[in-house]
């Protein structure tokens, strides 16, 4: 086992894919001879070559669809845009082209590429560097969606997504980049579409993704110790495809929901997995399941204002506690 | 008002590209897609065709040139004008006739519709409903290709109007320098919609005068001679194919009827629109060939046997069965499926 | 009374605002001389003259930006997108700029102004000019968004983006351009963030709006004539502002909710607003609310595809009765 | 690498601009620039300005040229590199240097931070964090200008990355056909983030070589030059106020510091940055002034005032509370509210 930051982890999963097939190729602006901005890539133009890592202008519009010419023609790209805001600068690509591009040909094209971004707020970095976008991505048919909280997720996620023969975002989250842990040795896949429980609790569910995992986690502890409630926190991991399975199980058993979401509120993924517990497991729940979320606003810059608006544990802890009293 | 003489054109394309040997079978070609358009247009006014389409009708020259130019493993990206592009390189009639009329033996199955006619087996990666979102797609593929050193070139065609949108100006300039093997083909018709290119772009020639921005030339070409087209694709594409990375060319032409199925285009002086049909592409091309030893009844036969292609695709889009609707949730991913749960 | 159609209403709401206010400006590609695509600005060219109707390049982002520009400079610009596909073109313009400008100045910039698109499918034109992007704009902090579903709405609701100090977004629908009926004359102003009851019966409520208003008005009548059910169907209208009170107060009414809306499935607005009733009226659902959406597909361009895909009368009377019955 | 030379750059800036009567000002405001700057650095490394900033050092000659010569009713749009840009239109320091450290004080509360810098009383329009976003936006404020008839100039600052960018040929075409009063200045600093622009631009002069793509031509200056740069933007403001239309500049200058302040800059040939650092703006015009005449002493003095009201401005902030956290949910709407409900 070796101890691995978030952030490291990401170029061990390329290092991973890209050893492993030749076809995986890696683009995005300062990725190459810089190593990424956020020191995620680096290593990997020394270990691969200027024709596997190749840095671009900035032009993420030419990033995305350069991905996607090039999926279309053999190669299995990795592009990274710099800060998950900027999918609003290449959204046409994303959201018209990428996604719908199998679709409408009726399967004539499979569109194996990866777009990895640093997405989510904590760094003061305010509104144009700080959302989260699991909601623009999620919405869009024709999208896969994963979302790592740890270091041995980011390796096992990437990999997967690398592997799946469709276009999968990876949402890395940019407040975690300096998250370490232990990652087992030797390659590590994961399979898209598999939540997981980091904790189990009778009182209630709480759903959440990226960098709320650990403080839901956080929020969990701290119930179980000052008032003796007792949570199930399930890191939600991929959005799309969404395991419905494992996330009706746990509010089953336990009838109630709680979701801790970064998205501004309105039509969150929250909104979502709340409609399809609602819709499937009505009998099941005690109550009404509740979203946390960051209001909805941009992201201001201040950290004391910044802090407030995102989910705290606090703010979890209170929800909880509010909502298991009455 | 823009007549060719103001662009610097003859009245009549003036024939002089290289050729040879390629004669009735570029004339074949435009005559079929020629005749394709036109019912197209008839259907529409029938409601058998359905939504909207856009028609080659009078850029036929270009299509025709490049693609059989091109060789079966190049690759060719579209706009939702793209019939012509679609039939050029190989693609059945009736796939395409099946698609715009919504059946189930359309090429898509009725999933893409006009505006989206792709045929991978035959090179054709597809039509783009939004204006300049392919020519990034291009650089993409022409990359791999070089990457993978599959000796592809990629010929991207696009319209006038599209110079003026972003994805151009990232797509040339990535293009550049990544120095990758796409022919960017500005078919200027000198309208974008319904709005004169000139009253909405600073420059005349849209993509020609753009060229240096980009570190790289031009060329220009007279896009209803589908000699001089032919000739310069040909010279292009190997030129490409030899590592000569991204070449432009912006090709003169103009759109006879409107821009889509609800437009009759009457915002175009007449003067303009006579100039530009008295050197329709392929009435000057009969002539050239006429007057260069090809007898029309020659010409009258290929264009029969086009014109009853034509009645087969429509007849054989007619009597197919309209798609499954269960396709509606197909194909969304690699495994066939359209499930977002796992 | 005149008989307008959807399309000439446009006009007429555009008209009425620009004869009213000098700094009404309209912008965009063929809106001037050759009134619009859809012939929705027909007439205002000549009306209002080349300084305030203005064709553009074919440039999104630059049409966006530059009708921000105007608004901080003392304008109050109509900017027509074409179609609301396109809305992925200038999408950073729209939700980076537009929607954050107040929020990031605190409030030393206003942005009065008002993005007009024509939204939703129906009229085959396949996946990338037929989406409902609903739910791309209410999930986006500092956007207000209307969406009209008749020509007297359009006048009504026009009319009050253009006075609104904020940024609104005007989804009209394209299949309603031709749909007429009798508007009143003189001058029409509707207030944002208003709800219409269109019809009152106590079974359950059904929320839509744009073309699925007259949809489910149909299956209403349908389901009142063939089963005895009696349905409450209210046009939505306005998302942001949302009308929750009178939303909240049908659902209380009736205890039953469906939503009917043209997104794909996965985080729409129906998630959104069926969220809330969940959170803030649980004590008085009878059953699980529903939502009947596209499926989570672009949308096909053949007909008899599109007219699977998209919500149908047949298709919310089946479910609106399964649904009672259970 | 690139070295002054190669850009045709003399070793130390020329001085040879029209800036009679202006010499202390245009000196006084480049000093409170750099001073500013620093001390923001510092307040980086101890953790009292928080999240990210991009700083002007070795950049200032563009921002007090432009600023000089502007009129206060004249509108400058900036990027996330903005402080500079800030201060020369007459911003407190007190407000910018409240904005990085999160105050209740700062120019926008808090909400904003370091790349949003906004003072619309001071023509300040905004700082735009998004690359390339701004320029279509000065589009549209210079088209309001001139068709309210303002007479108001506007300013748009740009790098040399963001010539790549779609808004940026979207900006420049909308600019060029609207004829509108905008001076588009792209401070050519030869890097973007870490990357030599060189490496990812398929020509030389990232926006001058650009100019005739969009019917302009460009004016190249010496962008460590206080007088070259004051001189044309006098001009060139001039000409855009009768209705010159849109006005392009490159200034050649050189980031002395990283892109960010996580950024150590070591990609940077250690030549090159010599040879950038030794026509040092601000260095280089204190001995032109002294050499024609202006004493050490009064410029020091100048210095010193600088100083201490750097050092004022950081002690308000310190002092100032943090904003409220009620704040989080204000002015998101023109009426002070951020509700979605009705
Ligand atoms: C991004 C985008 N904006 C607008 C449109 C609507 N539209 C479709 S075709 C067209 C004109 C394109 O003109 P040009 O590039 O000259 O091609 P042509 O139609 O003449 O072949 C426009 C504006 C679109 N499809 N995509
Ligand atoms: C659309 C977009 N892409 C990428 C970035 C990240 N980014 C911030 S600054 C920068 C470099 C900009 O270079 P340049 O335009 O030369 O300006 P400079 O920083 O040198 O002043 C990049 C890539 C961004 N903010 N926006
Ligand atoms: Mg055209
Ligand atoms: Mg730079």
């Amino acid at each position: 086992m070796a101890i691995l930051s978030y952030r490291e982890a990401v170029a061990r999963a390329l290092a991973q894919e890209m050893s492993r097939d030749p076809k995986v190729v890696l683009i995005g602006e300062d990725v190459a001879a810089a190593g990424g901005v956020f020191k995620a890539t680096a290593g990997l133009l020394d270990q691969f070559g200027s024709s596997r890592v190749l840095d671009t202008p900035i032009a993420e519009q030419a990033i995305i669809g350069a991905a996607l010419g090039a999926a279309m023609n053999g190669l299995r790209p990795v592009a990274e845009i710099m800060f998950a805001d900027f999918f609003a600068v290449c959204w046409d690509q994303i959201a018209n082209q990428v996604a719908k591009t199998r679709y409408m040909t009726n399967g004539q094209i499979s569109v194996p590429l990866v777009i990895r971004t640093a997405n989510g707020g904590g760094v003061r970095f305010g509104a144009q560097h700080s959302q989260s976008v699991e909601n623009w991505v999620m919405m869009i048919p024709g999208l896969k969606v994963v979302a790592p909280s740890t270091p041995r997720d980011v390796v096992g996620l990437t990999a997967a997504a690398i592997r799946d023969p469709d276009p999968v975002v990876v949402l890395e989250h940019k407040a975690l980049y300096a998250v370490r842990e232990e990652v087992p040795e030797g390659e590590l896949v994961d399979e898209l579409g598999k939540a997981v429980v980091r904790r189990e609790g009778e009182d209630a569910t709480v759903l959440s993704l990226g960098a709320m995992v650990p403080r839901s986690l956080a929020a969990a502890d701290r119930l179980a110790r000052e008032r003796g409630i007792e949570l199930t926190v399930v890191d939600v991991r991929s959005l799309v495809p969404l395991d419905v399975t494992t996330l009706l199980d746990s509010v089953r058993a336990t009838g109630r929901l709680f979701t801790v979401e970064e998205n501004p509120r309105l039509c969150g993924w929250g909104a979502e997995i709340l409609s399809i517990v609602v819709e499937e497991a009505w009998d099941d729940l005690k109550a009404a399941p509740i979203r946390i979320t960051t209001p909805h606003v941009p992201l201001p810059a201040a950290d004391v204002l910044e802090d407030a608006a995102l989910p705290s544990v606090e703010r979890i802890v209170d929800t909880v506690e509010k909502h298991l009293a009455s | 008002m823009l007549l060719p003489t103001d662009l610097g054109l003859p009245s009549r394309p003036a024939f002089k590209g290289e050729i040879n040997g390629h004669e009735l079978a570029l004339f074949e070609l435009m005559v079929r897609l020629r005749l394709f358009e036109r019912r197209a247009y008839d259907l529409f006014l029938q409601g058998l065709v359905k939504g909207t389409s856009h028609l080659s009708l009078g850029q036929e020259a270009v299509a025709a040139g490049f693609a059989r130019a091109m060789e079966p493993t190049d690759l060719t990206f579209a706009t939702y004008r793209g019939h012509a592009h679609t039939l050029a390189r190989g693609v059945p009639m009736s796939a395409v006739m099946g698609e715009l009329m919504g059946r189930a033996t359309g090429l898509m199955a009725g999933k893409g519709g006009s505006m989206h006619l792709t045929s991978v087996e035959h090179g054709m990666m597809g039509s783009y409903a939004i204006v300049g979102a392919h020519l990034p797609v291009a650089v993409g593929a022409a990359w791999a290709a070089r990457s993978r050193g599959t000796k592809q070139v990629v010929v991207c065609f696009f319209g006038d109007g599209t110079t003026n949108i972003g994805a151009f100006h990232e797509a040339l300039s990535l293009a550049s320098v990544w120095r990758v093997p796409v022919v960017f083909v500005c078919e200027n018709n000198l309208y974008m919609e319904y709005t004169a290119i000139s009253a909405v772009t600073p420059v005349r020639h849209p993509l020609a005068d753009r060229a240096s921005a980009y570190g790289l030339s031009a060329t220009m070409v007279d896009g209803n001679d589908v000699a001089e087209v032919f000739d310069v694709a040909r010279r292009s594409l190997a030129e490409c194919r030899e590592g000569g990375g991204p070449v432009l060319i912006e090709a003169l032409t103009y759109r006879q009827s409107g821009h889509s199925r609800t437009d009759p285009g009457t915002y175009r002086p007449k003067e303009e629109v006579e100039a530009w049909l008295a050197r329709d592409p392929l009435a000057c091309y009969a002539d050239y060939l006429v007057s260069s030893g090809f007898s029309r009844a020659e010409l009258d036969e290929i264009e029969a046997k086009a014109t009853a292609e034509v009645d087969g695709a429509v007849e054989a889009a007619r009597s197919a069965p309209p798609p499954e609707i269960s396709l509606v949730e197909t194909n969304l991913w690699a495994d066939g499926s359209a499930s977002w749960r796992s």
